[in-house]
């Protein structure tokens, strides 16, 4: 592997856990590190890409160049470059699929609709940055109470024969509502795709809001969800791209947008 | 004997409270209510039967309150929390004159009688900001446990503000701190002052007069006791049993009626 | 064991089960469920009937004229305190959007209209009512009872509520329709009555919407017609204010709040008509009847409640089902006095139409009156109407009716020891109703209103 | 990061600490000079002429900021109104609102007419006067019928102070305001001309000065810093060029403000404590001049998004702003729960589709303390317009 010191990481400090993309010259994915959050930001970057760096068989020195993202962005002191994880979910999803014009992120806390041009560049974007339910806290939260693995959330809601409706605003209402649900006697199946047709509806207003335009990509930790990917589907009427690796689209952004860098800077030097 | 028993289904965990004819307590119970309630209040009440050595049949009359209290499917009747706090910390601390209590998703304010009778309440509004939830979200986005905040917080030097009393919103909040290097016991101290503030601000709303009682399981929660107390500059009574104080009074309204009915049967 | 409470409910929050007992623990038995079993017997004579004849044609009208079957035109306004007399002296029709979209909230359908608004920009915290209407004209203004007309003019009586000066600003961008504010000063007199300034200078606008209404419907003011207009919104005043009376009997003939709403749809949409003149009619022989006969809402009344704030129409049936089920009657509301109020004395003066018009859009309404005055008008319920408690719905869209309802609550239970309950949800946005918290906090209030009876009845028995 | 390269003004540095401190430290102190009262102004226009002419100090008030915890307020005011309405309360519930022996209400928006009323109730031994503020601009009733309006505010602000203006007495305030505000447009307009010169976060201390003090003595201090500023020497940033709307009555924190121009912006525009400067010209100073001030509110106003005068859009006049300062984009700024200004984000964003104007929507809170989010925001904004 070539691995001549040129490697490129981009952290992605989130919400729930800190997720590490490294890529080499080529700009291929080389390594990927997923870590739980804890207070200590600066360690916790450290750990992600360690793990980064191993799983591609590297060793730290060969790291060139660390871009950083999300909310810790300015916790990492070895960063070269901090960019916001709004603009890096843009140049990560576009990347992946070079016609999104939309992209809408479900993370652990947040839901973001993004409106991208050309090349990754965002045109308008909202977050529910106010009071609401509808992210991917509220979908773990919601399987624990309904006794379910995280892992199989996803594939119940395709078992569904009717879905419950859930309409609160508020997550912690919402999740007495899924209580009235069960309560009644629904099966577990139709209130998970109660759940996903309540976060894709949430998703589609906040999509609206920028305006939707086709390609969609879907990115986030509930992208993982296949019943998620369904509903939203069927919310808005056509198909969403959605990458192999949706959690970490923010991390890969941030490490394109610093490769990007990086190589403008070898070149100013070559020059 | 016979034996009162109440049961309070509540948004968070399910309690239930066994009392004897001579109104003594003889068994409590605590779990968590999940999603499925008939389940929980059964489990409750077994659980509890169980501690007390008590058969099912010896259940003379069963109420149960608290958000689930029409899913206590053994009970002969249901009567709301807030009445059930009320009857509960009067039961005791008979001098009790205002219940501060904080579950996990409503904070309630009540005044009472001399006699444990509600005379005016009030709740936290539509938001659940504010309620236990707060607190073990909070707890969670620290990676603590909800028993261990609250005495954590008493260790802070220079509590930090929070900007959001929002439940949801509050780990974005925690996690900024973190992000800015603030130590885990100042966050904490912000949380519990944030609550201790909405939650006094429901107090003057029925008029906080002594003695108060502090109830519901947040009362578990040393750092919520002081802030409470702080910002009422007032003692308040906390008892050991504090978590189960709705249970407590929906058995004590349980006796009064097994009680009656006996001597109407005598 | 006791016995089982039968099946599971349906519901959490239920409404199935069995209704709550005054079951005294002195008098502890397994009380009999007879009482409670009964089905409520809600007003439902002639009053619902006519008035569903009388909304159904008006809506027919407006159809009529969207569709270009009918040439009349068409004026959009407000209901709080109105000049509605000069838009029907003009012929004209007015379309009142609050009673668009509360019908449409009432079917279940306000959602997808608010989140067509919210796509816009509008706000989760702007006011329902403006987003279901804006909403509604971005389908075309296709409702399910009719189609509503495109306003030839947008007459915004800006009466109290600013969000009416909001709400037909964003009409008139959105549909270019022409548009006109009225502007009323607020009361703002310690004696709550209008100013000679005041009058004079609502009444030059007025004159001046005159000419504004004959170049829209190019024919000039028929001075007569106005005063019969004015004369007939007189006649029915008189005859809804001896409706407003008869709630003041013990039991009362109908519930204050959720009944009135029948009336209030006449009262509003079709007020200095002669049809709304048969119907008030109709309705007053109607009501005196039940009261003759002693028969209320209920089959019992228990308490009897002043309710304030604007009904959840998208719940109106739950809601209600949650005060029935105490027995609790209203016996007066502040919601029914937004569009006027006639109880305590006002009426048109057909012999000086502007100024009674005047009158009435300043002071005799709810919304443009002070907080405080309506604390004065909510005391005097309690005390002429005999009501035990008062029930604040507070609704999260009108700020109007709601910011600030924390302190009239205190007013009423601290300053003037009235039991007074504080509930939240909307009056338009399904999405803030939340059936358990409401119920839990109801229960709550008439279960510690029952306990206090118990005890006062104790005290005053003298318990041997 | 440093706001400025050049010496700070010395009267911005002055000031910094004092428009947050809800002791209003000035405003006693020019009490106990004078031995006269002061009157406090509930945003968002407030005829301060009057109060002036009647020999109080007209004081902006502009909610408690993020300087003290809500223990009373909350109990009146529900958790979807505004802070600004319930901070204003709670000022009185903690005595903070004594040195104001009159409070001015406005018919801006339904909380806080009510908050009005609220007030009223609780504390009745300070008189609040609620002003109404006419909407029917087309009317020719409106001037003349105003005019009394204000004539009724003098009489009930003259029985405070004990002295009802007389037509003199408001000429000279005319006179004195006039003076004040030329300043302030002097300020923006260097601001909007050369922004590296002035930034916003010195402009809003400045303005926010003239609010508490007497324009007698604020006009001099903002000339001052005006000539200051005028002779900087300053090199302008890779920056984006906005206009920020929607802060017109709640007011943003100083730091918020500050934040938004680290991140990268130039603003060139704004609408904060926009009351204080309503006027886009000299109020005149002959004839009746309460018939002056109407007409000077109903035809030579600033826009505001609690007047609503239907023969000029808002949001026109929003773009007309954008484009007259060459700005890249329009950054809202709403108050969280603020009516008003939430439908006027819905105009805004339709006109500004429209017309090709990027923009971004952001909702602020007086009382908050982290800006996190906000900037995260209005850094991708940033990067969205100058990446890539
Ligand atoms: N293995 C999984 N199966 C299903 N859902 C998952 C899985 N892992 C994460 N999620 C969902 O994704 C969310 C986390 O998304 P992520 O984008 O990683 O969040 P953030 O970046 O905000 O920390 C979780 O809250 C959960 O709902
Ligand atoms: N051991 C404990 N220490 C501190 N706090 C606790 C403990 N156990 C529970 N709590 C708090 O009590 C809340 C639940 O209170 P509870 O009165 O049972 O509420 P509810 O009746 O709504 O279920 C939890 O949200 C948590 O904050
Ligand atoms: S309603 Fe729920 S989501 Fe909204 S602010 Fe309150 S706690 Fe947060
Ligand atoms: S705020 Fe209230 S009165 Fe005003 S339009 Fe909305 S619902 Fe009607
Ligand atoms: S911030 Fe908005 S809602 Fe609040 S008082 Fe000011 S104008 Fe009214």
């Amino acid at each position: 592997m070539n691995v001549d010191g040129s490697l490129v990481a981009g952290l992605d400090v989130g919400a729930r856990t800190a997720k590490a993309v490294l890529l080499d010259a080529e700009g291929r994915t080389v390594g990927t590190g997923i870590a739980r959050m804890r207070p200590d930001f600066t360690g916790l970057a450290r750990d992600v890409l360690a793990a980064a760096v191993k799983e591609a068989g590297a060793s730290p020195d060969d790291v060139a160049y660390v871009a950083t993202t999300g909310l810790g962005r300015y916790n990492v002191p070895f960063r070269d470059l901090q960019i916001t994880d709004i603009t890096a979910v843009a140049g990560g999803a576009a990347h992946l699929f070079p016609g999104t014009h939309c992209v809408l992120d479900i993370g652990a806390q947040s839901t973001r609709a993004l409106h991208v041009l050309e090349g990754g560049r965002v045109k308008e974007f909202r977050t529910n940055d106010k009071c609401a339910a509808g992210a991917g806290g509220f979908a773990e939260r919601a399987a624990r109470y309904l006794e379910v693995k995280l892992d199989d959330l996803g594939t119940l809601s395709l078992k569904a024969d009717s879905a419950q409706v859930i309409s609160s605003v508020c997550a912690v209402f919402a999740e007495s509502e899924i209580i009235n649900l069960v309560s009644v006697g629904q099966s577990v199946e139709n209130i998970v795709r109660g759940i996903h047709d309540s976060l894709a509806q949430r998703g589609q207003q906040l999509m609206k809001r920028v305006g939707i335009e086709p390609e969609i990509t879907f990115v986030g930790g509930m992208a993982l969800q296949a019943g998620m990917v369904r509903a939203l589907e069927q919310v808005l009427g056509q198909s969403v791209n959605v990458p192999e690796r949706p959690e970490l689209v923010a991390a890969l952004g941030a490490a394109l947008l610093g490769r990007q860098r990086l190589v403008r800077q070898q070149e100013g030097i070559a020059a | 004997m016979r034996y009162a028993v109440g049961v309070d289904v509540g948004s968070t965990q399910t309690k239930a409270l066994l009392l004897d004819e001579s109104g003594t307590i003889v068994a409590r119970s605590l779990i968590d209510t999940g999603a499925y309630l008939v389940r929980a209040a059964e489990r409750s009440l077994e659980a509890a039967l169980a501690e007390a050595g008590v058969s099912r049949n010896d259940v003379g009359y069963a109420i149960g309150t608290g958000y689930g209290r029409f899913k206590v499917a053994f009970g002969d009747d249901q009567v709301t929390e807030i009445s059930c706090h009320a009857k509960g910390a009067w039961s005791l601390f008979p001098k009790t004159r205002t219940v501060i209590d904080i579950g996990g998703q409503d904070t309630k304010a009540i005044k009472v009688s001399d006699r444990g009778e509600v005379l005016d309440f009030a709740m936290n509004d539509k938001c659940a900001a504010g309620s236990g939830r707060f607190l073990s979200n909070s707890a969670e986005a620290l990676g603590l446990d909800v028993s261990e905040i609250g005495a954590r917080s008493l260790d802070a030097k220079t509590p930090v503000r929070l900007s959001t009393v929002c439940t949801i919103f509050v780990e974005t909040d925690i996690l900024s701190y973190l992000a800015s290097g603030k130590k885990t016991e100042d966050i904490l101290a912000g949380v519990h002052g944030a609550i201790g503030a909405r939650t006094i601000a429901l107090v003057r709303r029925v008029g906080a007069e002594p003695e108060i009682t502090f109830t519901g399981g947040v009362a578990r929660n040393v750092g919520m006791v002081r802030a409470v107390q702080e910002k009422l500059g007032l003692e308040v009574n906390v008892s050991p049993d504090s978590h189960y104080t709705g249970a407590l009074g929906a058995a004590v309204f349980a006796l009064e009626r097994m009680t009656a009915a006996a001597q109407v049967l005598a | 064991m006791t016995e089982h409470h039968g099946a599971p409910d349906h519901d959490m929050t239920g409404h199935h089960e069995a209704p709550p007992r005054e079951s005294p623990p002195a008098a502890a038995r397994r009380a009999p469920v007879e009482t409670a079993k009964a089905e409520p017997v809600h007003y439902q004579g002639r009053v619902h009937e006519l008035q569903k004849e009388l909304m159904n044609a008006y809506y027919a009208e407006l159809t009529d004229i969207a569709k270009g079957r009918s040439p009349k035109k068409n004026a959009h306004l407000l209901i709080a305190g109105n000049p509605v007399e000069l838009v029907r002296a003009f012929d004209m029709v007015p379309v009142f959007p609050e009673v668009n979209v509360l019908q449409i909230a009432a079917r279940k359908a306000s959602l997808p209209l608010i989140q067509k608004a919210e796509e816009l920009g509008y706000a989760v915290d702007n006011c329902a009512y403006v987003k279901a209407d804006v909403g509604l004209y971005l389908s075309g203004y296709e409702a399910p009872y009719g189609t509503v007309p495109k306003a030839d003019l947008l007459l915004c009586n800006y009466v109290g509520c600013n969000v009416y000066l909001n709400w037909f600003e964003h009409l008139a961008e959105l549909t270019g329709a022409p548009a006109v504010n009225i502007d009323i000063p607020f009361i703002r007199s310690a004696d709550g009555e209008p100013s000679p300034q005041d009058i004079a200078y609502v009444v030059k606008q007025l004159e001046e919407l005159i000419g504004l209404l004959e170049r829209t419907t190019g024919t000039t003011l028929d001075w007569k017609k106005l005063q019969r207009t004015v004369e007939l919104s007189a006649y029915v005043g008189e005859m809804w204010a001896e409706i407003k009376a008869l709630t003041q009997l013990r039991p009362a003939p109908y519930d204050a709040y959720f009944d009135s709403v029948t009336m209030m749809a006449v009262l509003y949409c079709l007020r200095g008509t002669e049809e709304a003149a048969r119907f008030f009619e109709t309705a007053v022989a109607d009501l005196k009847e039940r009261a003759a006969l002693g028969k209320g809402p209920l089959p019992e009344e228990r308490f009897r409640v002043v309710i304030e704030g604007p009904p959840p129409w998208p719940f109106l049936r739950v809601f209600r089902d949650m005060f029935t089920r105490w027995g609790a009657v209203a016996v007066a509301s502040t919601y029914s006095t937004v569009g006027g109020i006639w109880e305590f004395g006002f009426r048109h003066d057909p012999q000086r139409p502007l100024e009674s018009i005047a009158r009435h859009m300043l002071a005799q309404n709810l919304c443009n009156r002070t907080f405080l005055q309506r604390y004065d008008q909510m005391a005097r319920y309690v005390d002429e109407w005999k009501a035990d408690a008062i029930v604040i719905h507070s609704v999260k869209s009108c700020r109007l009716f709601s910011a600030g309802q924390g302190d009239m609550r205190e007013y009423f239970a601290r300053e003037r020891e009235v039991p007074t309950l504080l509930i939240e949800s909307d009056l338009e946005d399904p999405r803030y109703f939340s059936q358990a918290q409401l119920r839990n906090r109801i229960d709550a209030f008439f279960e510690a209103l029952t306990q206090r009876r118990i005890t006062a009845a104790a005290a005053a028995g003298g318990v041997a | 990061m440093t706001l400025t390269t050049f010496a700070p003004l010395p009267v911005v540095e002055e000031y910094r600490e004092i428009v947050e401190d809800r002791g209003y430290p000035t405003v006693r102190e020019w009490k106990r000079r004078t031995g006269r009262a002061a009157v406090g102004s509930f945003p968002v226009y407030s005829p301060v002429e009057i109060t002036h002419a009647a020999g109080m100090l007209p004081v902006g008030l502009f909610g408690a900021g993020n300087q003290i915890e809500m223990a009373h307020a909350d109990s009146r005011f529900q958790s979807f109104i505004c802070s600004i309405v319930k901070s204003t309360l709670e000022l009185a519930f903690v005595d903070k609102l004594a040195p104001f022996d009159a409070l001015l209400f406005h018919s801006i928006c339904d909380p806080a007419r009510n908050l009005a009323s609220v007030m009223a109730r609780n504390f009745p031994e300070r008189r609040a006067i609620y002003v109404h503020l006419p909407q029917n601009m087309a009317s020719s009733g409106a001037a003349e019928y105003y005019a009394y309006e204000l004539r009724r505010v003098a009489a009930e602000l003259g029985a405070v102070s004990g002295r009802v203006p007389s037509d003199e007495d408001v000429l000279e305030s005319i006179v004195a305001f006039n003076a004040m505000r030329s300043r302030l447009r002097d300020l923006y307009a260097l601001r909007a001309e050369r922004p590296a010169n002035l930034s916003t976060a010195e402009l809003y201390t400045l303005a926010r000065m003239a609010t508490f003090t007497d324009p007698l003595e604020s006009e001099p201090l903002l000339a001052d810093s005006l000539r200051s500023a005028t002779t900087r020497d300053a090199r302008p940033k890779d920056r984006i060029r906005v206009v920020v709307v929607g802060s017109f009555c709640e007011q943003p924190p100083l730091e918020l403000i500050a934040g938004i121009e680290e991140s990268g912006c130039y603003i060139l525009d704004d609408d904060f404590l926009l009351g204080w400067r309503l006027f886009r010209t000299d109020v005149p100073v002959d004839g009746d001049p309460y018939l002056a001030l109407a007409r000077a509110y109903l035809d030579g106003s600033l826009h505001a998004s609690t007047k609503h005068d239907l023969r000029v859009p808002r949001a026109a006049g929003l773009v007309a702003s954008a484009r007259a300062n060459r700005a890249d984009a329009v950054i809202f700024l709403g108050a969280k729960f603020c009516e008003p200004g939430l439908f006027d984000y819905a105009l805004y964003r339709r006109a500004l589709e429209q017309e090709g104007i990027p923009h971004l929507f952001l909702e602020f809170e007086e009382k908050m303390w982290m800006y996190d989010r906000i900037r995260t925001e209005v850094e991708t904004f940033v990067e969205s317009m100058l990446f890539v």
